[in-house]
C-alpha cells in the first residue's frame, strides 16, 4: 500500500475523476434506462471502478482490452467517448457501433477496446489470439483480459489461459471478482480457491489484490504489465471487488442481505481513494470538484444522447459480409 | 380454464412431471432464484437443491453432465437461458446425446429436455436474439419443439418431459408475458401434432412459437377482406405434422410457411421444399416464405426490426399469393 | 496443367497464399508433423513454427484465438481436422467470428478461414462423417465454399483466405486422393461462382462436394440412354450461385438436388425452396432433393450405405423427374 | 510398492492375465486391420495396460466406467466380452453395439461402460453427470472416468472437474498420460505440471503415479476409490505411462526417436508386473501359460469374429430416436 504522504497526487487525482467518470456514466445511463432511453440491459459495475481504473490506466494508448457484458467503466477507461457510449445504449447514431451493438457490444478499436461480450468467458480465447496477433507481427503492444468471477468455470478460460501460457502471449489476465454469477453467489458454484489458484496450476503467475484498493490494483496491475511487456508471458491478477447494484440495473438483488452490502458500500473504492487523496493533502473542495463535474459531463452527455437521430435503418443490412446480398429471401 | 402466463404455465408443467416422476430434476444458472425470466420461481423451495439444481456457468458441461444424468435413470431437464449460449454445448448436444442412443446401438437411451429461450426480445442485440431451430431438426435423434402458446407451453413441456429421447425445447422469449387460457386438468399436448389455429380455405399459413400470433393477426386483418387463411402452429418441428399440412395445402393450392428465423436455410425451407416436391400438381401458386433476412441482429429497434417479419409482410404475401397469377 | 491430388491442391494453396502474404498463418493440431490427413505437410519447416503452429487440443480456444488474431491484422487458417469436432468452437464462430464485424458496427473484419473436413470415409461412424454445411449457410456473416475437384480446392482456397470476412471452407475427406487436372499458374476461383460441370438440357442436377462425382458417373450413366443432364457444382453455398441454377431450370424445368448431407433441413431444402418459389412456373416436374435419411451415421459398411445417395438413386431420381408427369 | 513377497500372488496373476488379454487383443486387433476386417481407425493401447488393470481392477462391477477413443484396455478391464468388442471392431452382428458404432464408440452398459467417445475430452462431463445421477439416486456407486493428457487443455476437463467438486460427486478422474495428443508431445502444448495440479486448483485431491506400474496404480486407485466411496467427493489419479504404439495402428509414430520407444519398450507394464510375480515366487511355466492362453483366446476371437455375420442393413434405422421416422426425405 503506497504511503499516503508520498502519493502521486497529480495522478491519482486523475485516476478519481475517472471512478467518478464512470460512476456517473453508469448513473446516468440507469437513470436513463428508468426513462425509457437505454433500451437494452445494462449491467453496472458500481463499486467495482477500481478495477477498471486501476487496470486500463496503466495500459498505453496501444495496448488493447477485451471486456464483458459488465464492460463501461473497462471502455470508459481505455479512453472511449463516453457521448458514443452512451449513444450506443440508447441505440443511436454515432454510438460506438453505430446502435448495432448496444451495451453488451461496445467496442472501440480507435481506442484499442476489442469488445464487450455478451456470452461469458468469450473474450477469453479472442483477447488470446489477439496477443498472439500481435507477438506473430512483432508488435510490443500488449492485450488485457477483463472477465468475472463466473467465467472461470468455462471451458475458454482454461484453454485460453493454457494458450497463452503455451504461447508466451502477452496477456494480463483480470478476474474481476464482484463475488456474483448473476444472482448465484460464485463461491457456491466454484471449485478451490479460485482464478489465482487456478492460473498458478496452468504455470501462470497470479496475484490476489483487494479490487476496491485502486492504489493496490494500479501497484499490481503495473508489475504485472511491466513483466508483460518484457516478454515473461501471460499474467493474472484476481482482484476482488463487489457488486453493488444488482446483476442488471432492473435486478433488485434481495438474494443477498442489506447489511452485506450496506458494508460493502462503507468499501466504497471511490470513498476509499477519496480519503486517501483528502490524507495526502488533496483539499475538500477539490475533491468535490471531481465529482461534480464527472456527474454534470455524463447528465450532459445523456441529454446530449437522447437528442441523437435514430441510425438509419438501412444500416441493418451493412457490415455484414462482403460476399452475398444480405436480403435474399428477406420477408 | 384458467388464464396462465406462457411462462407460467412452463413452470407449471416443470412442477407437475417432477411430482409424478421423482427421477425428474431440473439444472442450470440461477434456478434457485427462479431462473433467469422466472420460469422457475419458488421450485427450489418446493423440490430442494437436489432437484432444482443451480449450476457454475458451464454450458458444455450443463449439457453433458445431463446426458450422463440421463444415461444413469434420470430425468434432466436442462436451461440453457438463451439458445445463444446452448452454442456453447454443440457437441454435448449434437454429438454426445443425439447420437450416444444409436452409436451405442441402443443400449440405452438420453432421456432429457432442453429448454433454450429463442427469439428477438427487444433490443437483445446479435447475441441474444437468434433462433436456430432449423438447426436441431437436421440433427437425426434430436426432437424440436416450440410452443406457441401457454396451453401448448404446458402440454407440449409435459410430453417432452415424458419423452425418452434428447428434446429441444424452444420457448420464445416474448412470449413468456403472453396470457392465455389454460385447462385446469392434467394437459398434454402430443408431440408431433400440429394446431390448426384457424380454418380457411384461401392459403395455408405454416407457422410455429412466436410468429403464430403475427399470422393470426393477419389472418384476422386478411378475413376482413374476404380471405380466409388457414394458420398451422407446427407446435412441433421434428417430426412436423406432414399430414394435417399435406391435407391443408391440397385444400388450399396455397403454402406460405412464415419464420421468425433468418429465412436462408431456415426451417421454412424444409417446408417449402416438401410441400413443393409433393404437392407440386395441387399448388395454385409457388410456395412462399417469409423470413428475416441473412443479417445479424441489431441492437437499434429500427435495425431490429429489419430483421422481423411484420404483419404487413405477411398480409402482402397472402395477397400475393391468392392474386390471379400473372404467368398462367 | 498437371495431375494433382485434391489434398495437394489445398496444400499448395496454403503455400502460395502464405508465400503472398505474410499475414497468413495456419493453427491447429498436429499441423507441424502434417496435420491429420498431411494437408500440411512440411510446411512447417517451409514456414516456421510461428506461421505453421501446433496447438493444443483446444477447439474452441483455436476458434477463438483465431477470431482475435484475425482482429489484429493477421489471416489466420483455423484447422478442425474433423468439422464434428468444430461442434467444440461454435460459440466462437458463430456468436463471435460471424457477428463481429456487424455487432461492432464496422469497426473492423475478421478475415479468417475455418477449414472443416466433412463427409463420410468409410466405418468412421457417427462423430467423424457429418456434413453440416447447412448450418452455416443459415449464419449470417459466413462465407461457407465446399471444393469437389483438385483445382476448385487450390482456386477456391486462394480466395477464401484472400476473403476479409470469414469463411467456413468444407473440404470431403473422401476426395483427398482425388487426382485431377490443375493449372500450374496462379489459379483462383472466384466466390459465389458454380461450375457447370456437366451441359445438358433435360434437368438440371444441383449438387456440391463430394456428391459432384456421383452426379457425374449417374449422368454419364443417363447420356448412355440420351438423357442428358446439367450437373451444376455449386462450389460456394453460401452466397450461392441463383443465376446459374434458374438459368439451367429455366431450360431444362426440372430441378434435382443432390447432397450428401441429411436431407431434413439440409441446404437442399434452400435450393429446392428457391427454385420453387421463383420459378414454379417454369418446372414441368416438381423439385425433387436427394440426401441421407435422417438417422447418424453408422460404423458397419451396410448399415453406413443406408445414409450414402447411391448413383442408382440419382439415376432413378433423374428418371423420374424426366418421365411424364402422370398428373398432368 | 508392494513388497514382492507379501505379493497377493492370486490377485496379481489375475492382473497378469487381465494385461495380457487387453495386449492379445489388440495385437490381434492390429493383425486384423492389417487383413482388411478391422473397418475404422484403432488406436491401440499396448504399453498403458496397468492403467485400465489397475483402475478398472478395483471397480464393483456395478460401477461405471467412460472411457476414450483408446479405451480397449479399460473395456475389456470393465467386464465386457472381447468377442463382442471384436465384433464390433469387424462391423459385424452381435457386436457390442450392433455394429454401429466401432472402436471409438464401444460401451457396454451391461458392465456399466458407458462408453468410449470419439471426442476428446467429452466423457468428463458425461462421467460427471453419470455420477450426478448415481448421487441423486442414492446409489452407493462410484464412476470412474479415464481420459488422456490431451484432453486436460479441453474446456470440458475444467467444466467437469468444477462440478464433481462443487457436487460432490463420486468419480474417479484418472489422466492416462502417454506423453502424447496424437502425434504432438503433450508437454509441449501443456502450461504448468499438468493434471494434477489443476485438479488440486480446482480442490480435488490428485496424486501421480508410475502409470506403467500397475501394483502403484492399483494401490493409488484403491485408496481413492475408497475414499470416494466413503462419500469424500472426487479424486484424481494421473499415472504417467508411454504409448508403444503411434497414435493409430497404421501410424508409423516417426516424429520420436527410437531410442525412446525402446527404452519404454523396457519398461513394459507387463514385463514389470512379471518380474515382480516371477519374484514373488510364481513359476516361469505359469507366467508363459497367462500369456499363451491370452494370446490363444484372442486369436480365436477374431477368427470367430471373421465368421459372424454382418449386421442388417435395416439396423441403420432404428434406435434413431421414437418419434419421427428416420426414412423421412432419404434419398
Ligand atoms: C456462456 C454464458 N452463459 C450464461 C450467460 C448469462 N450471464 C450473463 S452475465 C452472467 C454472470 C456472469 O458472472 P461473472 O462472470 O462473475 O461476471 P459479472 O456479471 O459478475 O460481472 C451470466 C450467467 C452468458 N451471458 N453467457
Ligand atoms: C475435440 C477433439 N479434438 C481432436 C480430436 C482428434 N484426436 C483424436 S485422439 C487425439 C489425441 C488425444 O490425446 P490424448 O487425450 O492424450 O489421448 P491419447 O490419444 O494419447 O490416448 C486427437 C487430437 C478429437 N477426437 N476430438
Ligand atoms: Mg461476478
Ligand atoms: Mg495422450
Amino acid at each position: 500500500m503506497n504511503d499516503a504522504h508520498n502519493l502521486d497526487r497529480e495522478r491519482f487525482g486523475a485516476v478519481l475523476t475517472l471512478m467518478h467518470r464512470i460512476r456517473a456514466f453508469e448513473e446516468a445511463a440507469i437513470a436513463a434506462q428508468k426513462g425509457g432511453l437505454v433500451l437494452g440491459a445494462i449491467h453496472p459495475s458500481i463499486g467495482q471502478e477500481a478495477v477498471a481504473a486501476g487496470v486500463c490506466g496503466n495500459l498505453q494508448a496501444a495496448d488493447l482490452m477485451l471486456s464483458t457484458h459488465r464492460g463501461h467503466g473497462h471502455t470508459l477507461a481505455k479512453g472511449a467517448d463516453p457521448l458514443a457510449m452512451m449513444r450506443e445504449l440508447f441505440g443511436r447514431a454515432g454510438g460506438t457501433c453505430g446502435g448495432k451493438g448496444g451495451s453488451m457490444h461496445i467496442a472501440d478499436f480507435g481506442v484499442g477496446m476489442l469488445g464487450a461480450n455478451g456470452v461469458v468467458g468469450a473474450n477469453i480465447p479472442i483477447a488470446t489470439g489477439a496477443a498472439h496477433g500481435l507477438k506473430l507481427q512483432g508488435s510490443r503492444q500488449i492485450v488485457a483480459c477483463i472477465f468475472g468471477d463466473g467465467a472461470i468455470n468455462r471451458g475458454p478460460f482454461l484453454e485460453g489461459l493454457n494458450w497463452a501460457r503455451v504461447f508466451d502471449l502477452p496477456v494480463l489476465f483480470v478476474c474481476e471478482d464482484n463475488g456474483f454469477s448473476a444472482t448465484t453467489r460464485t463461491r457456491d458454484m466454484t471449485g478451490g480457491a479460485g482464478a489465482a489458484a487456478r492460473a498458478q496450476s496452468i504455470g501462470i503467475p497470479a496475484e490476489e489484490v483487494d479490487g476496491n484498493d485502486v492504489l493496490a490494483v494500479d501497484a499490481a496491475a503495473r508489475a504485472a504489465i511491466a513483466a508483460i511487456r518484457a516478454g515473461k508471458g501471460p499474467v493474472l491478477l484476481h482482484c476482488r471487488t463487489y457488486r453493488i447494484t444488482g446483476h442488471t440495473a432492473v435486478d433488485p438483488a434481495t438474494y443477498r442481505p442489506a447489511e452485506e452490502v450496506e458494508a460493502q458500500r462503507a468499501n466504497c473504492p471511490i470513498h476509499r481513494l477519496r480519503a486517501v487523496l483528502a490524507l495526502s493533502g488533496m483539499d475538500r473542495a477539490a475533491l468535490q470538484q471531481i465529482h461534480d463535474r464527472a456527474v454534470q459531463e455524463m447528465n450532459a452527455i445523456a441529454v446530449q444522447a437522447s437528442e441523437t437521430d435514430w441510425p438509419d435503418p438501412a444500416a441493418a443490412f451493412s457490415d455484414v459480409q462482403d460476399m452475398g446480398d444480405p436480403r435474399e429471401r428477406a420477408y | 380454464m384458467a388464464t396462465e402466463t406462457y411462462l407460467n404455465a412452463g413452470r407449471r408443467a416443470v412442477i407437475e412431471e417432477m411430482q409424478r416422476d421423482d427421477a425428474v430434476w431440473a439444472l442450470g444458472e440461477d434456478l434457485g432464484r427462479g431462473g433467469v425470466f422466472g420460469q422457475y420461481k419458488g421450485l427450489q423451495e418446493m423440490f430442494g437443491v437436489d432437484r432444482i439444481a443451480d449450476t457454475p456457468i458451464s454450458e458444455a458441461c450443463i449439457m453433458g453432465a445431463a446426458v450422463g444424468a440421463a444415461m444413469t435413470g434420470t430425468r434432466p431437464i436442462v436451461e440453457m437461458r438463451f439458445s445463444d449460449f446452448a452454442l456453447c454445448a454443440v457437441d454435448e448436444l449434437v454429438n454426445q446425446a443425439a447420437k450416444a442412443r444409436f452409436m451405442f446401438g441402443g443400449q440405452m437411451r438420453v432421456p432429457m429436455v432442453v429448454r433454450e429461450p429463442i427469439g428477438m426480445w427487444r433490443s437483445s442485440a446479435a447475441q441474444h436474439s437468434q433462433s436456430l431451430e432449423a438447426w436441431y431438426t437436421h440433427i437425426p435423434g434430436l426432437v424440436v419443439v416450440a410452443p406457441a402458446t401457454p396451453a401448448d407451453n404446458l402440454g407440449l413441456l409435459k410430453s417432452a418431459i415424458r419423452n425418452d429421447d434428447p428434446v429441444v425445447y424452444l420457448e420464445h422469449k416474448n412470449l413468456w408475458a403472453l396470457e392465455g387460457e389454460v385447462p385446469e386438468a392434467e394437459h398434454l399436448v402430443p408431440l408431433g401434432k400440429a394446431d390448426i389455429a384457424r380454418a380457411g380455405d384461401a392459403v395455408t399459413i405454416v407457422t410455429w412459437s412466436g410468429m403464430r400470433h403475427g399470422c393470426l393477426r393477419a389472418a384476422q386483418t386478411l378475413a376482413g377482406q374476404g380471405i380466409e387463411s388457414e394458420v398451422i402452429d407446427l407446435r412441433t418441428l421434428w417430426p412436423w405434422d406432414r399430414d394435417t399440412v399435406f391435407a391443408s395445402v391440397r385444400r388450399t393450392g396455397r403454402l406460405l410457411v412464415v419464420q421468425e428465423a433468418v429465412s436462408v436455410s431456415g426451417f421454412g425451407a424444409e417446408i417449402a421444399a416438401s410441400v413443393a416436391e409433393a404437392l407440386h400438381h395441387d399448388l395454385k401458386a409457388p410456395v412462399r416464405r417469409l423470413g428475416a433476412p441473412r443479417i445479424p441482429i441489431a441492437y437499434a429497434p429500427a435495425l431490429e426490426d429489419r430483421a422481423r417479419v411484420g404483419d404487413q409482410a405477411i398480409i402482402d404475401a397472402v395477397l400475393g399469393l391468392v392474386a390471379p397469377c400473372p404467368a398462367d
